[in-house]
Parts: structure tokens; C-alpha cells; sequence
């Protein structure tokens, strides 16, 4: 029997394959039984309540897709009631992603949010600080040290920072979420985009820009990953375009020891299953004991070293 | 009033499924109906105004990414067939266009809420047009099912291109036509049509989809004589089983707007709460 | 008739359409007559010679490609009595990229391609600036603003900076662009990426990363568009991902006043006069009498205000 | 020697078209023939060596997106052939697979510099393995057309799936069949039957493409006897004409390592500059 269980911290996952938040809820039950996943990690909340974004909310663009939902959220008090206790009848590790404005909301959430039944908070901080000038969290490294460093101080549980791919300073805010008391690192968030309507010259988005998700992000959700294995010691939860078993091989090897499935479960509800599966298979034809035998196993002493001037940086 | 939150079963409802194609052919000059074989499993799930969510194929230079909604135009667990009426739009239904016979189609569904006809709704009437018959259409086999009395009334742009009058009127239906090219489309026209109706045999239900019109007239026709009815709605969705929150529509509930999604909360929805667009 | 011609500042071109840098040569001259196009724009170019990064230097990912060309350059030399030369032939406007991995050392080049047969420069400040942290210029509002006043004072020609995706600031590093004496900004280069090979587990590209280009960059690229024509004033030449007339016009309805075609050229070889042709009948048939009459008409009034919180920002 | 510097013409010389596929059909268990309907005039420009940038299609569930290169395997202007003599690998060349009779293929092309066969080049070897075969066999057709005598000495695993060996008899060259499960394959057997080539009846020119043990060889005899060879080597490529930069390999010029791009400079190149990989 090969072994697919992999560890983020201190918490040991019996697969490497969760659903990315936003894009998955408790429906997804009706498809099929959740409890074969590693993780179940819920839609970002905030405190109050939200309405979202206006419609619509979501477009394709080539082969992917554009959303801007604005996380609609009915508030911490109906996620403790509600929403916790379904994911109680699962064995399956919970992990509850949240956000705020300003870094003591989000503070002040994640105490609130640490209950029985969680097992991990994952930190949206790929959503705007009003505090500074509105630019996410995690497009700087000082903000995004500050933040989590709030955080750290709110919690006991671990915590997992959600990255953006909105900025050109990857390895920086890696370390300075390490550094500011991540367990974990999710990479990434969705990446900022637009789409317009040319017979209506309206943005195909009723927010105007969303964030890419799906295959057309994969290749650059790769290259962080790559990047804040090889930035910071703690954990990397690969996350962006992610459909097929190949895909989740390719983020291990390039140092992820878990990743996430987003956009490809609306095409194929039941995808996370059929990876786990495959991922199995695989296992089992090369011969390889478990699944964290693969965890940055890229070889790149060669290109090290080469990584030199390019037409674009870094 | 809004259905009740359903509580999430334990065993999986919905399927994931390929199904053969048994044909697709035009129904006239915009519509297609495509037949697909599906085991009878899967059909005695399905309700009148439930959809599915379909994984368009990449045929034809098309490649459409996210799947398409397609309402249940017709399920016959007898006869293991599931169909669909369609109008040819944009990439996704274009690739579907190209399927026949020897294909298959990745289907997810039945999904959402379909129509309700409560014990008491004896006499009911839908006004449709165009593809709304499509979502339609299965409300009539139900009805008699049920045994209740339908009025159909049928709208379109001319007659050559009126659906589905001879299905409604198999199915025991009285069908009432109107057209543009005859000037008996309009919704003054239609709401003689419905009040002559009230006043001549009554009516318990009205039942309708998309036109924002049509919409305002029932909310009126409903509100002044007390008659509760139902809508089915339509929004771009991406995963069509209430996850991503992209599919939400306002509704009126008790004084308040609450955004309901509708491939979760809907397609149906209560008549009165929607909000005209 | 319809009138196709645009004009970036003083330089007017017959049509909106030119080739992006490294896309283009010489060599394309043996499919159609290049004398149809907008402009012509050079491969960037160093000051002296340099081999280029190591092979594989292409690969592909899904519906789209990585390159780490790495700007093998035989020197300005070169440059100046081959390249210029053979463009001479062709009334179309030459533009020349130009790169350099220190402000100064970019300057001298800048002024020494000042010459005559070269219409305007492009300055490819998306490469890395070895006197910081190796970062590029374009990565930053203050390294953009100093780059560009250097090569400001270098020529008198039309400079067009092109700038890079890989940043959480492009209204920023723009607004800096056009303060630092651009002309005209190009938007944009390739994003950093990465492909595996799960087999041999060796990234694919001989360099490590590369720059993602095609299709899955049109988002991302239409979106810096916009945003750019927002922040600067001097025109924005839309690059990225850009395949079809339909693709043309979305950049020019979010404010582009002309675009650049790249990696659709290695798949259709003459899709450049292909889109010409196409976006003539386009005016034809909707009654447009220029071109200019479509720039930056996206209809934004009411989304401008609901830009609000997202999942992702900025 | 390289080739010299090419002037760039003023016309264009490069097609891009659609071609009808007449047949594609299996050759043997690994390999494929598929014959494309080509115009007289295309095919008047292609010579032995060139190759073709096919934008394979997106069927079958391949999504290929770069154009893959595809070496002529045989140009017939009297008969409006163009023939592709391919392996399916990966993507691309499976989805190539695919087409049948009624499709079409877009093709980019005549491609890079061709063979060289020098006036003075009486007494031709060519050294074949696999799918090399398919870029060697035009040079059959044209030391023909030109009266040269050709001896084509044809390598693989097993006699069952030795290829073209009919096709370079019919046209007068002399044949000599070498496998592995023969145990003839090896290098040193190879260099054997040269040497008797060379002492036998003399030997002006070799022709080989792609395996690193055979151009070793073949350097190591040029280098011993004098005689010259050409090589035709691949390396991924992206625009197939020279702009991209991405197909680049070195090569042994004046002392110097220079970078050549296989689309442009090659995919012929002289075989002692050749850099063994
Ligand atoms: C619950 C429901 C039931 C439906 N039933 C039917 C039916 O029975 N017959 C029928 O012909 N059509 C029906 N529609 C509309 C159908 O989904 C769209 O016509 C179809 O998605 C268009 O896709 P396209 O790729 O051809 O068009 P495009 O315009 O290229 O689609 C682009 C995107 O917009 C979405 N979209 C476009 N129009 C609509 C729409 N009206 N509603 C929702 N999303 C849309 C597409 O799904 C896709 O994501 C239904 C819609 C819903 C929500
Ligand atoms: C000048 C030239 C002539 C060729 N002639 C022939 C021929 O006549 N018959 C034949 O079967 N093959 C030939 N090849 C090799 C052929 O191009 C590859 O087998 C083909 O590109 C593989 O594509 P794929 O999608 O099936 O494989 P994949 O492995 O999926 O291809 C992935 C990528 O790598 C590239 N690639 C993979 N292998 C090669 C290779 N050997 N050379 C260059 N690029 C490669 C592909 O083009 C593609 O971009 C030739 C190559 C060159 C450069
Ligand atoms: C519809 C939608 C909603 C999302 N909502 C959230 C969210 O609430 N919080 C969050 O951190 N990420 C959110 N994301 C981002 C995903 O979690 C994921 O990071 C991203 O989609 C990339 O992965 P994918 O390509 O596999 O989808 C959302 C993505 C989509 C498509
Ligand atoms: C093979 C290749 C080489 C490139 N070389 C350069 C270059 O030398 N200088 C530059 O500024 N951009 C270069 N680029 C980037 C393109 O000019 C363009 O900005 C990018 O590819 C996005 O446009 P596209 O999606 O239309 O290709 C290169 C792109 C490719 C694919
Ligand atoms: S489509 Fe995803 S919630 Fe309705
Ligand atoms: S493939 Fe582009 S230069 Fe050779």
C-alpha cells in the first residue's frame, strides 16, 4: 500500500488534495462523499455581513475563467452555528479561511473563528488593506509581516497565509509570512484580470476586474510555489489551475506538500476524487512508498545557476 | 414564500454522468432538441424546472470552458431518454450543435429547485415564449400527471415559429397562441387573455419564465386577484451546484433584498419575491 | 473608407497593429509583405553580445507558452549595420527595443541607437537591474522613474516603455513611466512562470522560469492595459496574448491606442495582415469612420464606483 | 562550411495554406504516411532536407498549440503530393494521427536550408535510423534526378520494422539493411561496412541526421578519409522561421562555439561543425 498521507505542521492530512476556498461548500455533498478529501477548507468569511459583488460575477476568459465574487458573508455568528457543525460529522480536518479590511478585524475574526471543530484558519490576505492604500496584504512583505504577526497573536491554531500572485515580490512576503508566524503558505490566490464585452463595451464583469483562476494560471501558481519552497522553510500548499494528477505531481515535486483544487471542480464536480485516485495509481506504478518521497524533488542544480538575464525578471 | 433550506443528504443526489446522444435535431429555425439515453435512475430524480449542468464539448473550433445550464425539457424513465431544447447562442451551444448520434455529453444534474403545484392549485396557467417553453414544457406533463387543468398560453414572434403547442395540447392542455407578426403578442392582449380566464373559470397558479414583461404582468394580475405564482430564472453560473455564489439574483423577503443563488435557492422561485430587471 | 491610422504622440501609423519585440524579424518578410503593418519592432538588443540562456528555451503549457530566450544580442555593431539597414526598404516606422542591465549602460545604448532609420525606442525596462536586487526596473515606481529619466536625457527620439506584469503596482510604476519621460507605454511583457517535466522532473525551460505568453496573458495584459491608460495620459500599446480583431478591439476599447501581436504570429505566421484586413471590415460594417473613435469608450461609470472588496486586489 | 548568409526576398517564399488530406495511413506499428494535397507551385519550391511546421489540429482531446516541425518525406509535383513520414510521440503527433480523408491540415512552409549535393559529389552515403529515414529519403529522389550513385545503409531494431528500404531501391540506390536484433546495428559493424565503402569504391559525401552515436562515427571517418557530410539535427522550435531565437544549437565555427538556429541556419548543417550532444 502506498501512502498518501502528507503534513502541514503539525496537522497530517490522509491525502495532499483539498478544495480551494471559494470553491467549495457543503453542496458539493450531494456529488459525492467528502470525507475522502485531505482538507475541507470553506469559503473566505468576514465578520459582518456582506453582500458580495454585482453580477456578473464571473466570465470565461481562453480556456479559464475571470470571478469577482466579494465574498457575500453572513457573518461569524451563522458560520459558528451553521456551517461548522455540518463539517463536524466529518473526520476530515477543517480549515476555515477568513479576511478583514483592516488588520484588527481580521484579528479580532481569528480568535472568534478558533472553536472546537476547526482545525486550521486559513488567512485571505490577498484582500485589500483599507488601512494603507488598498492594495492587498500580501503584495508587500512589510504588510503582510504586520498582519500575520496580529494574527499569530489571535490565535492557536495554525495558520496558513493565502498569497497573491499580484505582486512582483514573491520570495519577500513568503519569508516575511514565515517571519510573522505562518505555519503554512497557500500559493496562490486568483490573479487580477479583465474582460470586456465588445459589442456592449462593457467589462464582462459587473466589478470590472476579477482574478484568473483555472489552467492559464497554473504555470505562474507553479513558479510561486517553486518560489516560497525554496523561500521558507514552513510548508507550501500548491494552488492554481490544478486538474489532473499531473498537475498536483508537478506542484509536489516543485516543493508543494499539499495543494489545492479550485476552478477545475466546476468543470468536473467530481475531480478531487478522480486525482486522489489517480495519484494513487501513479504511486503504485513507479513504485514510490509515499506521496512526501515526492516533495521538491526538482532538479534544478543546473539551471541555478543560470537564472540570469532574461527579457523579464524577476 | 421561498423553499425551505434543504438539508444536505448524505448520499450523493446528483450524477456526474456521460450520456450517449440519441439525436439532435433542429425543432425549427432556432431551436435544437437534443435526446440523450440516461438511465432510469437518474430520470426518476428529476422535477418539472430543474436543470442540468452541461460540459459543452471542445467540437467545431469552439471551446467553451465552464459548463452550460440547460433546463429539463423532457424525462421519460420509460423510455431511459432525457431531453433538451435549446437555442443556438454563443460557443457553448454552438458545440452542441455539432453533437449526434455515436457522441456522448457529460451532464451534471438534476439540479436546483423545480416548480411547485400545491395540492390545492387545480387550475393552472403558464405563459411562455420562445426557449422559456423548454423549462415549461415538463410542468404540462406533470399537471397531468396530477390531473390538474393547464392553460398554456403560447407566445412567439410569428406563427411558423410557435413550439411545442401540439405537446401542450396531447397532454390534455387548452392552448392559447399569441404572435407578434398577428399583434396578439402584446401584454395588454395577454392580460385580457388572463383576466377573461379568471373571470370565466379561474385560476389557482400562474407559471412563467425569464421576460421581465411577463414578469410584471403576473406580479400584477397575481397581486390583484390573490393568485400566488412561480418563476423560473436564469443567471451565468459557473459550478451549478451553490459553491461559488456567482449566480445570485435580489429577491423581496420581508421588506429586505437577499441575494438567493439561483442554481441553488432556484431556477424556481416564488413569483411575488422576484424582482423584475 | 475607413481610417485605421493612430497616433502614438508625434508618431502617426498607418494602422493600430505592429509585431511585439522577439517576435519579429527579418525572417517574416519571406511570408507577406511587411510593409502593411503599423510598425516594425526589433528584437531587444544589448549593448554588446551575448549567447542567449540555454536550451530548451521554449515550452509549451496549456493553451499557451514559456520562453527564456534569454536576448541573445550580437551588439550594436550589429545592429546598426545589418538590422537598420534592411528596414530601410519599408516606409513603416522602425521601432528599436533596447535593454541594459544597468541604468547607465541602458542610457549609452539608448543614444547610440539614436540614429537615423529609427522612428522611436523601446525601452525594455521589464529586465532585471543588476545594481538593485536584480529585480526589474519596471517592478517598482521609483526604479522605473529612474531608468527613465536617464534614458530620457539620452535621445530625443519617441520613447515607449514597455512594462511588466510581474508587479502589484502598475498604475504606480505607469504614472512614474510617463513623470520618468516616457512617450508611450508598452503593456505588456511576458509573466514569470514555470513548467515541470513530472517525468524527468527537470523544468522544462534549460533557464528554470520563463515568461508566459498567448492567450492566458490577454486578462491579465487588458487589465494593465486599462489600468494604465487610467494612471498616465501619453498613450498605451496593448500587448498580450492578443490573437484576433476581436482581441484588438478589446484593447482598444479599455484605452489602448494601438496593440502588439506576439506568440499568435508563431502559430499563424499571418495573422498580423489577417487582423488588419479584419478590423477594416469590422468599421466598415459597424459604421465606424477611425479607429481613434473606439479608443478607451469602455462604458466603466458604474462599475468604477463598486470596485470594492474582492477575494483577491488590488 | 555553413551556409552562406541568406538574402531576404522581397517576395515571399513561404506558404501558409490549408492542405486536403488524401490519406494517412500506419507505415508500420510505430510510424505514419500521411500525404497531403499540395499545389504545383508550393511543391516546385521544396528540396531534399526542408521541413514543414504543421499546425496540428485540436482533436481527439489535444489541445497542441505551437506548430510542430515536420520534415518533407517526399515532394511530387506532377502528382500535387506532399508526404509526412511521422512518429507519434506526444500531443501534437497524435493528434496528427487523427486526420483522415475530407480533413485539412494547415502547413507552414518549404522550411530551412536543404541537403547540399555539391557538383562533385559522385559517390553518396546516406546512414538512416527510425524516423531519420523520413528526412534521408528525398535525397534518393533528388541524387537521382541528378545522376549520383546512393548508397542508403538503413538501420533499426528488427528487420520487421526496417522502412523505406523498397522506396531507395526503386530508385537505384544500393541498400544495406543493419538491426539491432541482428546484432548489426552496432557502431562499430557500421564503421566496418563504411571503411569497405570507402576502400571498395570510394565515397564523396555522408548524409545522416539526428543520432549522436552515428554523427560521432561519421565525423571520426570524414576527419580519417577526408570526406565531407551534412546532418540534419532537431531542436524544438516555436515560430519555425528564424524570429524566436528558441531552436538554437552550437556549433564548432573558426575555433569558436556559435549558436545556429536549426529553423533557419539548418535543420542541414555541416557535419564537422555538428556538436555531438
Ligand atoms: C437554469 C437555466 C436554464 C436554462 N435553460 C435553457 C434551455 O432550456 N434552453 C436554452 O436554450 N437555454 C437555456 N438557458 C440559457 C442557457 O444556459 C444559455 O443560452 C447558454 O448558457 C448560452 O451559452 P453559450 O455558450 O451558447 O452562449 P455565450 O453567450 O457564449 O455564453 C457565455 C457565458 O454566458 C453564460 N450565459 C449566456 N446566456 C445565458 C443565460 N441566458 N443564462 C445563463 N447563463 C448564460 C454561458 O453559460 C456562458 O458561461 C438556461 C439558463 C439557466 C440559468
Ligand atoms: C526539422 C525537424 C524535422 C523533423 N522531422 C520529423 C519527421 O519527419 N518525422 C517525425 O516523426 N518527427 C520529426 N521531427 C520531430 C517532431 O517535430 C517531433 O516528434 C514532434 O514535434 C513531437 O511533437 P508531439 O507534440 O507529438 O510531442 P511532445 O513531446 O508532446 O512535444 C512537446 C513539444 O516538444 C517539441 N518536440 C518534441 N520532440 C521534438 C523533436 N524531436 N524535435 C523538435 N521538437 C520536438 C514539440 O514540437 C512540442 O513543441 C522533426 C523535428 C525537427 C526539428
Ligand atoms: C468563484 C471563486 C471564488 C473564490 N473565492 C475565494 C475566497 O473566498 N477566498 C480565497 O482565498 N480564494 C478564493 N478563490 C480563489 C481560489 O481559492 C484559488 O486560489 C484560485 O481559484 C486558484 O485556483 P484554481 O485555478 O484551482 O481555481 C476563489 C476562486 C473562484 C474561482
Ligand atoms: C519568444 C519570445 C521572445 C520575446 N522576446 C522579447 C524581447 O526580446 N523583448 C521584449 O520586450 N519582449 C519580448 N517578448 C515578449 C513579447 O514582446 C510580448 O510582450 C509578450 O510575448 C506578450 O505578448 P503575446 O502574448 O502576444 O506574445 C518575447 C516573447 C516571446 C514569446
Ligand atoms: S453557479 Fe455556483 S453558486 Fe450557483
Ligand atoms: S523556431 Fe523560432 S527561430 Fe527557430
Amino acid at each position: 500500500m502506498v501512502d498518501l498521507a502528507v503534513d502541514i505542521g503539525a496537522l497530517r492530512l490522509k491525502n495532499p488534495i483539498m478544495p480551494a476556498s471559494g470553491t467549495f461548500s457543503e453542496d458539493l455533498a450531494d456529488v459525492f462523499d467528502l470525507e475522502c478529501l485531505g482538507a475541507h477548507v470553506t469559503k473566505t468569511i468576514t465578520r459582518g455581513w456582506r453582500d458580495g459583488n454585482p453580477t456578473p460575477r464571473v466570465c470565461e476568459v481562453s480556456g479559464s475563467m475571470l470571478n469577482s465574487i466579494g465574498i457575500p458573508s453572513k457573518g461569524i455568528g451563522y458560520f459558528i452555528e451553521k456551517t461548522i457543525p455540518f463539517y463536524r460529522r466529518y473526520q476530515t480536518p477543517l480549515v476555515v479561511s477568513i479576511s478583514g479590511n483592516t488588520a484588527d478585524e481580521f484579528a479580532t475574526l481569528c480568535s472568534e473563528v478558533s472553536v472546537d471543530g476547526v482545525d486550521a484558519i486559513e488567512v485571505n490576505i490577498s484582500c485589500p488593506n483599507i488601512e494603507e492604500d488598498g492594495k492587498a496584504f500580501a503584495i508587500r512583505a512589510s504588510s503582510t509581516y504586520d498582519v500575520m504577526c496580529k494574527l499569530r497573536k489571535a490565535t492557536s491554531l495554525p495558520l496558513w497565509a493565502k498569497l497573491t500572485p499580484n505582486t512582483g515580490e514573491t520570495p519577500e512576503v513568503a519569508r516575511a509570512a514565515e517571519e510573522g508566524g505562518a505555519d503554512a503558505l497557500v500559493v496562490a490566490n486568483t490573479l487580477l484580470a479583465m474582460a470586456i464585452d465588445i459589442r456592449t463595451r462593457k467589462p464582462k464583469l459587473g466589478n470590472l476586474m476579477g482574478g484568473l483562476s483555472g489552467p492559464s494560471l497554473k504555470p505562474i501558481a507553479l513558479r510561486m510555489a517553486y518560489q516560497c519552497a525554496k523561500a521558507a522553510k514552513i510548508p507550501v500548499i500548491g494552488c492554481g489551475g490544478i486538474s489532473t494528477a499531473e498537475d498536483v505531481l508537478e506542484f509536489l515535486i516543485a516543493g508543494a506538500s499539499a495543494v489545492q483544487v479550485g476552478t477545475a471542480t466546476f468543470i468536473n464536480p467530481t475531480v478531487m476524487p478522480a486525482i486522489i485516485a489517480d495519484l494513487q495509481s501513479y504511486l503504485e506504478r513507479e513504485n514510490i512508498a509515499s506521496v512526501r518521497d515526492l516533495v521538491g524533488t526538482v532538479i534544478d542544480d543546473e539551471q541555478k545557476a543560470g537564472v540570469v538575464f532574461m527579457e523579464t525578471a524577476p | 414564500m421561498l423553499h425551505a433550506e434543504r438539508t444536505i443528504p448524505q448520499i450523493p443526489s446528483v450524477f456526474e454522468r456521460d450520456l450517449p446522444v440519441v439525436s439532435n435535431d433542429p425543432v425549427n429555425g432556432e431551436y435544437m432538441r437534443l435526446v440523450l439515453r440516461a438511465p432510469a435512475d437518474l430520470l426518476e430524480q428529476c422535477r418539472a424546472g430543474q436543470f442540468f449542468h452541461l460540459l459543452c464539448p471542445a467540437i467545431g473550433g469552439e471551446t467553451p470552458y465552464l459548463r452550460r445550464p440547460m433546463s429539463i425539457y423532457g424525462f421519460y424513465p420509460e423510455r431511459e431518454e432525457l431531453h433538451f431544447l435549446y437555442k443556438v447562442t454563443g460557443e457553448g451551444t454552438r458545440a452542441l450543435f455539432h453533437l449526434g448520434p455515436g457522441d456522448s455529453l457529460n451532464v451534471l444534474g438534476p439540479l436546483g429547485q423545480g416548480f411547485r403545484i400545491e395540492a390545492d392549485w387545480q387550475r393552472l396557467v403558464l405563459v411562455a415564449r420562445g426557449v422559456g417553453l423548454a423549462t415549461l414544457a415538463p410542468l404540462a406533463l406533470e399537471a397531468q400527471r396530477l390531473g390538474r387543468s393547464l392553460t398554456a398560453i403560447c407566445s412567439a414572434r410569428n406563427p411558423e415559429v410557435l413550439m411545442s403547442t401540439d405537446y401542450f395540447r396531447d397532454l390534455g392542455a387548452n392552448v392559447i397562441t399569441v404572435t407578434d407578426s398577428e399583434g396578439t403578442a402584446g401584454v395588454d392582449n395577454i392580460e385580457r387573455i388572463i383576466e377573461g380566464l379568471v373571470a370565466d373559470r379561474g385560476v389557482d397558479a400562474f407559471y412563467t419564465c425569464g421576460s421581465n414583461r411577463l414578469l410584471r404582468l403576473l406580479q400584477a394580475l397575481g397581486e390583484r386577484h390573490g393568485i400566488p405564482g412561480e418563476i423560473a430564472l436564469e443567471q451565468q453560473m459557473a459550478c451549478g451546484l451553490g459553491m461559488c455564489h456567482c449566480c445570485v439574483r435580489p429577491f423581496r423577503k420581508n421588506e429586505r433584498l437577499v441575494n438567493l443563488r439561483v442554481c441553488r435557492e432556484g431556477p424556481v422561485f416564488d413569483m411575488q419575491e422576484a424582482m423584475p430587471w
